[in-house]
């Protein structure tokens, strides 16, 4: 890693208020009973403890946003012949987010191999990515729902992060993963930390050994393809889903989207917001087919996403990463780990149903 | 307007509907021109590419080019009115404002084709895709072997470029066969389902391609016709339609399996269709 | 023509066919004059009438909401404004817990022949309006808005 | 309460030969909440759990299962929306077997995470003579079940299911709970309407629009074709603006008037925890006080929305 620099706990606030003077700050903070990435209020203060209840991905595709805007006018040419304006609106805004966690960072890799995909950039995203410095705090203790050892990560992973935060007694160490989170770090009057870097790995490493083991989850990019017939299968781990996009929302790595247009009178936006698999109306076509018309093929199209789909398209990789935000928000408990291990040892036509 | 449209994946090119054509009681064919003749100048797409066009205000919905890329004196779509979109696009009128996003997927295989029979079977507005194909290889005659069209519809009256089917029913150098469902009177053609008249016209598999184009039900059986004919799956060849939004393979909803229509389709061989998953 | 100082509120009526626009275009034809702030709805009946339809214009920024049909047993299918009674009465206790002052609401009954008492009921109800002022707004924006805004 | 468990399994198990499904409760996977089990053969009743941690009402499946012979669980509450159902013939009687509870409260998992101070860190959890026992990460506590109910059990109306086929253990009076928390609609009550209004704006800037609550609750059953995402009519637009979000919810209040049964499964699925459930809460109470009616209690009854009097009693029409 690049260079390292450190914060004494109790200045934290007062850094970013100044980091706020010339960049947004997006950190987690407790609103009503959840935690959720909102523009950093030093009254306010961040919530650091645990995962935040909603994902840092809105930094980077927000719940909606305008793509376009497009007005009509008359025009004096033809009677009733009007004319029409359109303009693309391009994010320009540098932020910082703090406090993500490694599953959450390692979700933005997951977002950027979709949409910063070579001569395929997606111009939104990827103006906010350039302008975006993502400091990750790592993980002291996992959650009964963390399986980030799972599936690839780990609570001290830098992958996706600019800068790795790591808790030292009363300090923060700040450590460069990317030259853009190394610029960033450079231009900050913060104190040297280099000698606490190897304290600082050390930490991480512990948080890593005492993580419990869990049978990963890498291998089922094979096992979940070859079930998708397995209808049987699908029913029951679909059953007692409610339908609903909890899961998607708070996912890090989902990024699904729908496109509207939203007017008033002659004039409005093209919108892109968050759409959800689960959905019915996510397939469904203008004559009324659905292809994923019920809630078992919707299922079947979320977890084979996440862990045959995506991996098929880029080497391996999941998209999931294991940060247990859909197992702790679902109205039902459904436990995507549970769904997965199962695929992994399912035995064809072993059993009607499979209560997960 | 962007200074270079196209660097912004979402930025539909401003286009003008230059005509409206109505084809039958619910299908209408768009052409349309870009408002900037260079854009229109440049504009590139191979047969059976889509485009989304949008009305701003209602949304954009995906089509493909069915005029041919060697005819470009405007792009043309056909639209059947089925929901909030086209139903809009409907009401539209020459010289009104649309945007379009194309060209979006891939194409027939136009190249591998040459030398050989090919053998259209559409059915209903399933023909649109279909006309750009034929249209290229009339325009490109030599390329190609024998040229044989079987084109269906409910009744004579939902038949979509009608005004078009007299030259193709004279063409020497293609035969072309009509049938409906349901016949009228004055009806000079076949009546009968598509597949059953494929079995009649009995069309060698010696090397030909079929390509075929229409509702689901109607696809899946003159898939059967096909094989009972004796075509192989590397034989034949349709498209596919999946409700889109972005057109680019990221938004999420079209993808069968790993592959996006939007994207890897809409064109596929049975043989690439099989090695999906089943569901369409 | 506004009778009431000051800028003028929007007022929404939904108004049934038969009977109250009726009674309004009867005092249209008397030349009665009245506060001009109302914008009318026609609809066949009360009964048409969804109460997310008052709620959706308050919250696209109405000041007020007036409902009005026929009298009670003199509706034109019978019972339909028997059955908007019951509704519009349900949906006059949501609105306060929204923040949306319930005296932004009323529903009435007026005869396509009462045009002096379609006129009154337009008056009190403006001037009710008018002494709670505009109605509290959004702080927050969104792109449409700020899309709505600005010139392109 | 062992053997109302052994009761109520043995009861499935007889029953199950004959029902496609049975709908009851297993362990989650946090301790801290039971999860949803769809029984289909013998092994899986081996799963089913009943104590306090049975929080959610089960209900809600029986639409979307219309057709099949299905068995399901109730608490008392839950039956209420049974009954509701079939009041609006959204399912059939003959096709449904009740396996109704008696239920002394039902845990909030949110309210003893906070309690407990656990966090998502819970190790195990267990119930012990009326102690929710938790180990966590940060040591071993107790929380009395009296503490940890959901706000629901202290408006409870009945503790045992009804309607009901075949009835587990005891039947009793609910339980006696004192001090009940004071619901959004009590605080809202002594804002000022500018201030609730503030109040929802924020509430609903938090809500991520997922559509749990709709999801959860037993008698949306428009479901798949909600009018929330519907382009036309185009009740609401997609544009993150809180207004568009408190539309959807005073749709839902006003889509259940006279139907909701206040289960509160609209506030328990919402992920972010908002108080969805208060608006319905207002209409019901508008309703007792103007038709003296409440849902889910009576399946012969016709609701109060689809039916009037030409003398409405407690109605005051304005006089002009």
């Amino acid at each position: 890693m690049g260079a390292a620099r450190c914060i004494k706990k109790d200045a934290l606030l007062t850094w970013l208020e100044e980091v706020g003077k010339s960049r947004l700050v997006l950190a987690p903070r407790a609103q009503g009973k959840s935690t959720a990435f909102l523009p950093f209020d030093p009254a306010k203060g961040i919530s650091l403890s645990g995962l935040a209840t909603s994902s840092p991905k809105q930094a980077l595709i927000p719940r909606h946003e305008a793509l376009l805007e497009f007005r009509y006018t008359k025009t004096d040419q033809v009677p009733a012949q009007t004319g029409l304006a359109v303009r693309e609106l391009i994010p320009n805004q540098p932020t910082l987010v703090f406090g993500a966690r490694p599953c959450d960072a390692r979700g933005f890799t997951v977002l950027d191999r979709v949409y910063d995909a070579g001569a395929k950039r997606d111009v939104y995203y990827c103006a906010r990515r350039d302008k975006t410095i993502v400091a990750t705090v790592a993980c002291t203790e996992p959650a009964d729902t963390c399986f980030c050892n799972r599936v690839g990560g780990g609570p001290g992973d830098s992958a996706g992060s600019d800068i790795l935060v790591t808790e030292l007694d009363q300090l923060y160490v700040l450590e460069a993963v990317t030259q853009r989170g190394e610029a960033f770090l450079l231009e900050q009057k913060l104190p040297d930390a280099t000698e606490l870097a190897d304290k600082a790995q050390a930490a991480r490493a512990a948080v890593r050994a005492a993580m419990p083991e869990g049978d990963s989850l890498l291998g089922a990019p094979d096992k979940v393809g070859a079930l998708f017939d397995e209808m049987p299968f699908w029913d029951g781990v679909a059953a007692k889903c409610l339908s609903c996009g909890a899961c998607s929302y708070l996912c890090p790595t989902c990024y699904c989207f729908n496109i509207t247009d939203e007017s008033k009178g002659g004039q409005g936006v093209r919108v892109r917001t968050w759409d959800n698999c689960m959905s019915f109306q996510f397939t469904l076509e203008g004559s009324g087919h659905n292809p994923r018309a019920t809630k078992s093929q919707r299922m079947r199209n979320r977890v084979g996403h996440k862990f045959c789909y995506y991996p098929t398209l880029h080497d391996g990789a999941l998209s999931c990463v294991g940060c247990g935000r859909c197992i702790a928000h679902c109205p039902v408990s459904m436990d995507i780990r549970r769904i997965v291990s199962k695929a992994l040892t399912y035995e064809k036509a072993a059993k009607e149903h499979s209560n997960v | 307007m962007s200074e270079n449209p196209g660097t912004n994946l979402y930025l539909p090119f401003m286009a003008t509907i230059q005509e409206v054509v109505r084809e039958t009681q619910n299908i209408k064919t768009f052409r349309v021109t870009l408002n900037d003749p260079e854009q229109m100048r440049n504009f590139r797409f191979a047969p059976g590419q889509v485009g989304q066009l949008s009305v701003f205000g209602v949304g954009e919905s995906t089509f493909v080019i069915n005029s041919p890329p060697t005819r470009m004196e405007y792009l043309q779509f056909s639209v059947m009115r089925v929901g909030e979109l086209t139903t809009r696009l409907h009401k539209l009128r020459k010289g009104d404002q649309i945007g379009v996003r194309a060209p979006l997927g891939n194409s027939f295989p136009f190249e591998d084709m040459k030398g050989k029979n090919v053998v259209f079977v559409g059915g209903g507005i399933g023909m649109a895709p279909l006309r750009t194909l034929l249209l290229y290889m009339l325009d490109n005659r030599t390329d190609y072997g024998d040229i044989t069209l079987l084109y269906g519809a409910r009744s004579p009256s939902d038949m979509a470029f009608s005004y078009e089917l007299p030259d193709w029913l004279a063409r020497k150098d293609m035969s072309t066969v009509l049938t409906v469902d349901n016949g009228t009177p004055d009806w000079a053609h076949k009546v009968g389902l598509i597949p059953n008249v494929l079995k009649e016209m009995n069309p060698s598999p010696e090397n030909s391609v079929a390509v075929t184009c229409g509702p689901p039900i109607m696809i899946k059986f003159t898939i059967q016709a096909l094989h009972a004919l004796g075509f192989q799956d590397e034989q034949i060849i349709t498209t596919l339609e999946k409700r889109m939004k972005c057109g680019v393979g990221i938004c999420g909803r079209c993808n069968i399996g790993s592959k996006y229509v939007c994207q890897d389709g809409p064109v596929f061989t049975y043989a690439q269709l099989r090695e999906l998953p089943n569901e369409l | 023509m506004s009778v009431l100082e000051g800028k003028e509120l929007r007022i929404i009526g939904f108004l049934c066919n038969w009977c109250s626009y009726g009674g309004a275009d009867t005092a249209g034809v008397g030349r009665f004059t009245q506060p001009t702030d109302l914008r009318i709805i026609k609809l066949p009946c009360t009964g048409r009438i969804n109460p997310l339809f008052v709620v959706r214009a308050f919250l696209n920024g109405a000041d007020g909401v007036l409902v009005s049909g026929c009298h009670p047993r003199d509706c034109h299918y019978t019972a339909g404004n028997f059955y908007a009674r019951r509704r519009l009465e349900v949906l006059r206790s949501l609105l306060p817990v929204m923040g949306i002052e319930p005296a932004r609401f009323e529903y009435t009954w007026v005869s396509a022949s009462e045009g002096q008492r379609w006129r009154t009921v337009v008056q009190k109800f403006t001037e009710q309006i008018h002494g709670l002022g505009p109605i509290p707004a959004f702080k927050s924006g969104t792109c449409l808005e700020a899309c709505l805004g600005t010139a392109i | 309460m062992g053997s109302q468990l052994e009761d109520l399994k043995t009861a499935i198990r007889q029953a199950l030969p004959d029902l496609d499904v049975v709908i009851a409760w297993a362990a989650g996977p946090d301790g801290l909440a039971h999860t949803p089990l769809f029984i289909t053969s013998e092994s899986d009743v081996d799963l089913v759990q009943w104590d306090p941690r049975c929080s959610q009402n089960l209900a809600g499946y029986l639409p979307g299962l219309r057709g099949k012979k299905v068995g399901i669980v109730a608490k008392g509450c839950d039956a209420r929306s049974i009954t509701e159902l079939l009041q609006e013939k959204l399912i059939d009687r003959e096709q449904l077997t009740v396996f109704g509870l008696h239920c002394q409260g039902a845990l909030d998992p949110e309210k003893i995470a906070a309690m407990a101070d656990c966090g998502r860190y819970v190790r195990s959890a267990e119930i012990n003579g009326g102690e929710l026992k938790i180990v966590s990460s940060k040591g071993a506590c107790a929380i009395s079940l009296e503490n940890g109910l959901l706000a629901k059990c202290f408006r409870c109306t009945g503790a045992d299911a009804q309607p009901c086929d075949q009835f587990i253990g005891e039947h009793g009076a609910p339980p006696v709970l004192k001090d009940a928390p004071a619901t959004t609609l009590d605080r809202l009550e002594a804002m000022s309407m500018e201030e609730r209004f503030q109040f929802w704006e924020e509430q609903m800037g938090q809500c991520i629009r997922c559509y749990a609550c709709r999801s959860a609750c037993p008698l949306c059953v428009c479901q798949d074709h909600c009018a929330a995402q519907s382009r036309e009519p185009h009740w609401v637009d997609q544009t993150d603006h809180p207004r568009e979000k408190l539309m959807f919810q005073a749709m839902h209040a006003l889509h259940t008037a006279g139907r909701c049964t206040e289960c509160g499964e609209c506030e328990r699925a919402c992920p972010v925890g908002l108080p969805i459930m208060t608006m319905k809460q207002a209409l019901n109470r508008q309703i007792k006080a103007l038709f003296d009616y409440e849902a889910g209690l009576d399946s012969e009854k016709t609701p109060p929305l689809f039916q009037f009097r030409e003398n409405e009693e407690h109605i005051k029409e304005r006089k002009w």
